[in-house]
């Protein structure tokens, strides 16, 4: 519907972003425009106002996104991030622009141009930001109830595998090397990886590199972690086969014993934040340590979440794939 | 020695060189003709443009209304049938980008032609000393110590300039041909503050800095502001002048340094108003559009293919030359998918076949 | 005397002096020719006079006024300087080449008027080359150019003109016509300072011929009595003849042949006429 | 014509010219002695450096292990006091990357020596005619189509010779000045080229392929293995080999086309044969470390001024000053901080000053 | 015969012929000079029998075969070339600019041996410049660098030398010392062609002498019967006397002085006391 834009005085609200900017939204979210990757799509799914959605960058929509909601492969795409298009984003009335915390210059535009802006974190936040961001999220699209009960789901979750693991002595906790696209690059302390790894038991070897993301093989070959897992949502997909053959890695135990593992890939990466996060860390949590969570049915546990949150049914051989997950293919 | 009715008539260079140039028939005149009714025609059919449709009639009412707001009594009234959305996109959101690609297309092109003579290098563009690279590392600094957006501006714009001076006190250290050596050393000082950028990125967080930076880097006038505007209007227009008014010297810089001064210029002092102008600009020109190639280099070849070589019309063309590509380039930019394409890329994929069939052409003259 | 150099000096570097104690002075419609071997500095003092380069010794005055005490302009209105034919990048057309000599007398932003056009035409018929004034610098002859180059000279008005090696590239005609300019211009009133290789040419325009040798003028004065036998063989190291040919009413300086020059050899054939056939008719 | 024992002698480049030198006294032969005994010191020396502590006593008993294993009878026996990691560390990391960085430094600074001969100025580097950009291009489409890393290496492999077949293809269109319109066409095509890299960072997804983009364009030599070395070590040598054979030749093109053809050059085939050697070198070593820049622009300089211009003496000095150049830098890669830093921003930010600083000594020569 | 050029014809563009219909025969000793204005295409002729730049029309044979069948190493071992001297851009040492000529004699892939060394230094022997052989070429002189270029011509081996203006930018004694080596050169068995823009060098070292002129050979013959005062008057356009000089035992051509020439006019200063005062004493 072609509802001009003009004068009427709405009643409005106001919400405070995630870079902790007072928003003034319409009382009713009507019409996004989504200008940010990461996640963000993800969560406006959960709070189930996908088909709100009037415009998001075609290059952020995941694979698996697109068959949960086959109307994203035809949404307007009004540009990403700093490189939007401001009078196509106008043209299509939105009520609020989602943009990430990291667009300044674009966003700054949209304000001027009378638009409300709500940031996100887009993967840049850690667990309480996230929780905060669902918070908000829900706030902002009328979806309280989704908003805490998916902050809930996680504190669940999350309390599960803490309490899990508690009982493993700190010595015998596996040291795990988060392997991201490429054989040097991982994630140092300051990163999701970390959070990620030790959500899940586990002990992050690169965490003495801070906020640095790249080591040398050599620190590698000292750190000699016991599990290697390989993602590829930065870098190059890399099968587990290059890192069993690759005669640079041979004396690493996680290769002698062949503790190598592909991170799965949801409608997100299980290993970066969104709000399927929780599935990834009790993916990571039974890897590492089976036998703790041999009662947990992840097949079950995802298609659960998958039906409570996105409201879509997951088959056996979608989750099959979630699994092993393959080059992705432009 | 200056008349004041002279600078006068000089310093709105446009319209002193219309009068000089259709008073005296030369090989150029048509060529400027064509020219200057060049920019008017494309500034105005670029105001149609866009992804929000409005439609023509409105776009020239709503560009009336204040004009005709000003006539007293009710003489002539324009009826408001447009919505407040239609003109806020005309007044905030076409005429500052305009506006914008009108002062970074003629800065541009008018500091690369002043850069090729003062170098006697048609190869030469005006980020020869380093400023493209200086300005973008100052921004992606600010960026990645999460300064706002002005302060981005002004740290693109201090850095250039600091880029700039780095080459010229750098040149100054040897004795040996100036010109030369002002050039190897801002090759060595924008290779040096490229390679800070790259580590600037490599430190960045990659899902929030680098983007940023990256996309900074490329260019666009997506998001340009009248506060940008204000921000480098008055050194782009400062600069601008200085350049034309003294434009008819420039050609005897162009001619050699020795020969220059036995025709009693002072050619140091000159090249330093040269280059701290081309700087200005340069350095305006980034700081609110990012960075942009090609235009600078490709321009004044294609105003030297219409006017000659004589600067005396060289730049005036170039002024009005650049301001039309890069209007027409941002059209482009704007118009060619719904997001943007950024401006750095399209000057530069534009750009480079533009000049190879330049160069195919004998009448480059220098080659 | 417009022109008064006293004990000039002057180096590139630390290390050599590429000459010293100069001086002498230089009249109303004089001409000074200044000889001397590859090398020696004729082109350096050249450009020391044009003040491009500050001396390191003595003083240059114009005027009775210390050059050094002048901006750029104030000798560019005084003095004209013809360097060495070089490339030139952009195509400039004759005419604008030799406006560019109306620099010095305009002001910092203005640009050439009416009247500075007349006064440049006014130089290009001077010197001939009316033909070419809307052909581009870079497409025209040597000769062309050099000729181009001392328009722009006039077109200053200058007091003084220096010229460096005037005639190195013309062709014989060429040369000649480029001397008679010289001496045209110094009849009308320019005093003139030029470089060259040609001891002969001291003899067609010069009134004032200077050798130079080991850093300094060897020798000073009127060209009968400067470029003599003596003179050009300790400057050149080879054997002169100076002797007054009836024919053209001057002094002639021919070098001497070589021991046994070959080409007189009467072993060697003299006109075959397998090559005479091929020559056109002569004129 | 061409002696088969010359050839040989020939072939192992480095020996003959030893040979050739040590028998001759010159001025140079004090700096090519220098030259030679610096290699293996700092070959040797970076063996013992790493993050991973391999004690100098370990580090001689493994790398004799494998020789003292093939003295028939166990004459000499070496203790395994060792352990397997350490070991892999030496064979397998180490080993391989020195090996890399000792051959993309020779063949980055052979190459530029060769091009500043061909085009007969001394600023240029091997990627003038755009053969980095080209493989950068190459790299980056491949990254986002996902391809797997050796698929990337073979792409950006044939991209910079693509480029570089474009830029000659191009410049054969124009009838002038060979080397300039070369030139000229090499600066257009890789500006079109990296035009090409920002769009495809541009339709990048920013979080999976950008940083990754941005890192490979970096250069890092961190990951180089065996089968690396192997797809390009045939090229190396080949291409090396030639420039080497060919050298002194190279003389006779630095001095100008018209006299080198009058003495008998063809100086058409030879332009070819070194653009298509150093096309070859530099797309290898683009494809194994990324674009690195400098190496082929300084070392060059830095050989004149130790042997003169004189290529007999020259090529062989930049190919062991350019690996010995290339073994630092990398050192320094590893060691500064426990993370690497990009071989690309490194080479630059000690490049350039050094760069600088070679230019303020007189003894540059040319300028 | 070892050169035949017959009706040799080129252009650089479609629109004009810069020579047609030129044919000559050089044989063994025999030094040819052309002479011609500026621009008429005297260097563009002798590139073109350097085979830098094929014929539009007719053909050069070398020693009876066409000059096109041969490839340039072929031509090289044959012909040396030296151009009008420019700039070099790296400091090569004068040895290592000599060596150079020995390419045509040497494998693809081979350097210069010690044999090639010895021919290089007899080169630069025959020229003079033992002194600079380790120099830089671009800090010698212009005559250094003309000398040098000679001398890697004669390392060539070659049986014929081209040179260009070989003179120019020469001081006098250079210019006499590089015609004296081309005359004994060319009595040692090379056979010369140069070009030149002085009627008077043609009386010194050559036997021919051609005149171009309107794109083809004016003149082509013995020099004392082309350099005559009517072909150069049509060819410069300049009025020259051509005499017999005893002093020297040769022709020597020398210009007309212009009409009036200033510097004879008596009302002139002759010789100021003052100048004489600061003129070191004549030697
Ligand atoms: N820019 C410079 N820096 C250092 N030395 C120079 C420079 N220009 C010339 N020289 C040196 O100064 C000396 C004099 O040079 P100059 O050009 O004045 O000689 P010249 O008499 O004009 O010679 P020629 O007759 O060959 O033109 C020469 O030895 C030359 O090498
Ligand atoms: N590369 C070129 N392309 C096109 N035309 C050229 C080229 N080189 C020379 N010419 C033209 O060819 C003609 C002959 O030039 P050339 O250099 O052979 O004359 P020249 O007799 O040697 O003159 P000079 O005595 O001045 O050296 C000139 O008109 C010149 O403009
Ligand atoms: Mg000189
Ligand atoms: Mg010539």
């Amino acid at each position: 519907p072609k509802a001009a834009a003009g004068p009427v005085a709405h009643q409005t609200r106001t919400i405070t972003d995630m870079m902790g900017n007072t928003v003034v939204v319409p009382q009713e979210v009507n019409r996004i425009v989504v200008t940010c990757c990461g996640g963000a799509t993800h969560e406006v799914m959960v709070m189930g106002a996908a088909d709100r959605i009037v415009a998001q960058p075609a290059k952020c929509i995941m694979p698996e996104l697109k068959v949960m909601k086959p109307g994203f492969s035809s949404v307007t795409d009004a540009g990403s991030f700093d490189d939007i298009n401001v009078e196509q984003i106008i043209a299509l009335h939105p009520d609020v622009v989602i943009a990430s915390v990291t667009s300044e210059k674009g966003n700054t535009k949209l304000r001027e141009a009378g638009i409300p802006v709500v940031t996100v974190m887009t993967g840049r936040g850690n667990m309480s930001q996230m929780r905060s961001e669902f918070a908000m999220m829900g706030q902002l699209l009328g979806s309280g109830n989704q908003a805490s009960s998916l902050n809930n789901y996680w504190e669940t979750k999350l309390a599960l595998v803490k309490e899990r693991i508690a009982a493993i002595p700190a010595n015998e906790k596996k040291r795990v090397y988060y392997m991201l696209g490429k054989t040097t690059h991982t994630n140092g302390g300051s990163w999701w990886g970390q959070e990620y790894v030790t959500a899940a038991g586990g002990i992050n070897v690169a965490e003495e590199l801070g906020t640095n993301r790249d080591t040398s093989l050599e620190q590698l070959v000292k750190w000699n972690p016991e599990v290697i897992i390989i993602s590829s949502n930065e870098g190059t997909f890399i099968p587990i086969a290059d890192v069993k053959n690759n005669a640079q890695l041979g004396s690493i135990s996680a290769v002698k014993n062949n503790q190598l593992y592909e991170c799965p890939i949801g409608s997100f990466w299980w290993d970066r934040p969104s709000p399927e996060a929780p599935l990834g860390i009790i993916w990571l949590a039974k890897t590492l340590y089976p036998e703790k969570f041999s009662d947990i049915d992840l097949k079950a546990e995802t298609q659960d979440f998958y039906r409570t949150y996105y409201g879509y049914t997951l088959s056996d051989a979608e989750y099959e794939k979630f699994l092993n997950p393959q080059p992705a293919t432009k | 020695m200056i008349s004041i009715a002279r600078i006068s008539t000089t310093l709105s260079g446009v319209t002193a060189a219309v009068g000089q140039l259709t008073s005296r028939i030369s090989a150029g005149a048509t060529g400027m003709v064509f020219i200057y009714s060049l920019l008017p025609l494309i500034f105005i059919c670029s105001l149609f443009f866009g992804r929000y449709e409005v439609s023509p009639q409105h776009v020239l009412q709503i560009l009336a209304a204040p004009v005709t707001d000003l006539v007293p009594g009710n003489l002539i009234q324009i009826e408001h049938t447009w919505t407040a959305a239609e003109e806020n996109v005309i007044y905030q959101i076409r005429l500052p980008r305009l506006v914008a690609a009108v002062l970074v297309g003629a800065g541009l092109s008018i500091a690369g032609a002043a850069y090729q003579g003062l170098f006697k290098n048609p190869l030469v563009s005006p980020d020869i000393l380093g400023v493209a690279s200086g300005a973008g590392f100052g921004a992606a600094l600010a960026i990645l110590l999460s300064w706002n957006m002005a302060m981005i501006q002004v740290s693109a714009f201090c850095f250039g300039i600091l880029a700039v001076t780095i080459t010229y006190l750098l040149s100054r250290f040897y004795r040996t041909t100036p010109t030369l050596i002002l050039v190897l050393s801002g090759i060595i000082v924008a290779a040096f503050f490229t390679a800070l950028i790259s580590l600037t990125k490599y430190v960045a967080d990659p899902y929030e800095k680098l983007p940023a930076i990256t996309f900074w880097l490329m260019g666009s006038l997506a998001s340009v502001r009248y506060s940008d505007l204000l921000m480098v209007i008055p050194f782009f227009l400062i600069a601008t002048g200085i350049l034309l008014l003294i434009r008819w010297r420039i050609n005897l810089l162009a001619v050699g340094d020795d020969e220059a001064r036995a025709l009693g210029i002072d050619t140091k002092r000159m090249g330093q108003v040269i280059i701290l102008c081309s700087t200005l600009i340069t350095a305006s020109a980034v700081c609110i559009a990012g960075i942009i190639g090609w235009v600078g280099l490709v321009v004044p070849h294609l105003g030297r293919m219409l006017v000659g070589p004589d600067y005396t019309r060289l730049l005036p063309a170039c002024l009005l030359l650049g301001a039309c590509y890069m209007l027409i380039i941002d059209d482009l930019a704007r118009m060619l998918t719904n997001a943007e394409i950024p401006l750095g890329i399209l000057t530069a994929i534009v750009g480079a076949p533009f000049f190879a069939y330049l160069l195919s052409r004998k009448s480059v003259g220098w080659i | 005397m417009i022109l008064d150099v006293n004990q000039a000096g002057f180096r590139y570097d630390s290390v050599r002096m590429i000459f010293s104690g100069i001086s002498f002075s230089l009249g109303e419609q004089e001409v000074l020719c200044i000889l001397g071997p590859n090398g020696i500095g004729k082109s350096t003092l050249i450009r020391c006079l044009a003040n491009l380069y500050p001396l390191c010794a003595g003083s240059i005055r114009l005027h009775d006024r210390d050059i050094r005490s002048l901006n750029y302009r104030d000798v560019a209105r005084v003095i004209g300087y013809v360097p060495q034919a070089h490339e030139i990048t952009f195509p400039f057309s004759v005419r604008e080449f030799v406006l560019m000599g109306r620099a010095p007398h305009l002001g910092l932003f203005a640009s050439p008027g009416k009247e500075d056009r007349t006064k440049a035409d006014e130089a290009i018929g001077l010197v001939g080359i009316q033909k070419i004034t809307d052909k581009p610098v870079n497409e025209i002859s040597g000769g062309e150019y050099q000729l181009a180059m001392i328009a722009r000279a006039l077109a200053q008005e200058p007091e003084v003109l220096l010229l460096d090696e005037p005639t190195s590239h013309l062709d014989f005609g060429n040369q000649i016509r480029v001397l008679e300019i010289i001496d045209r211009l110094a009849r009308d009133g320019l005093s003139v300072i030029m470089s060259s290789h040609f001891p002969d040419h001291a003899f067609l325009t010069s009134n004032n011929v200077a050798i130079m040798q080991h850093g300094s003028f060897m020798a000073y004065g009127l060209a009968e009595e400067v470029v003599t036998e003596t003179n050009l063989k300790a400057t050149y190291g080879v054997d002169v003849s100076i002797t007054y040919s009836h024919d053209v009413e001057r002094h002639v300086c021919v070098p001497h042949r070589s021991g046994q020059c070959r080409c007189r050899d009467p072993k060697q054939p003299e006109y075959s006429p397998k090559m005479a056939a091929m020559v056109p008719a002569m004129r």
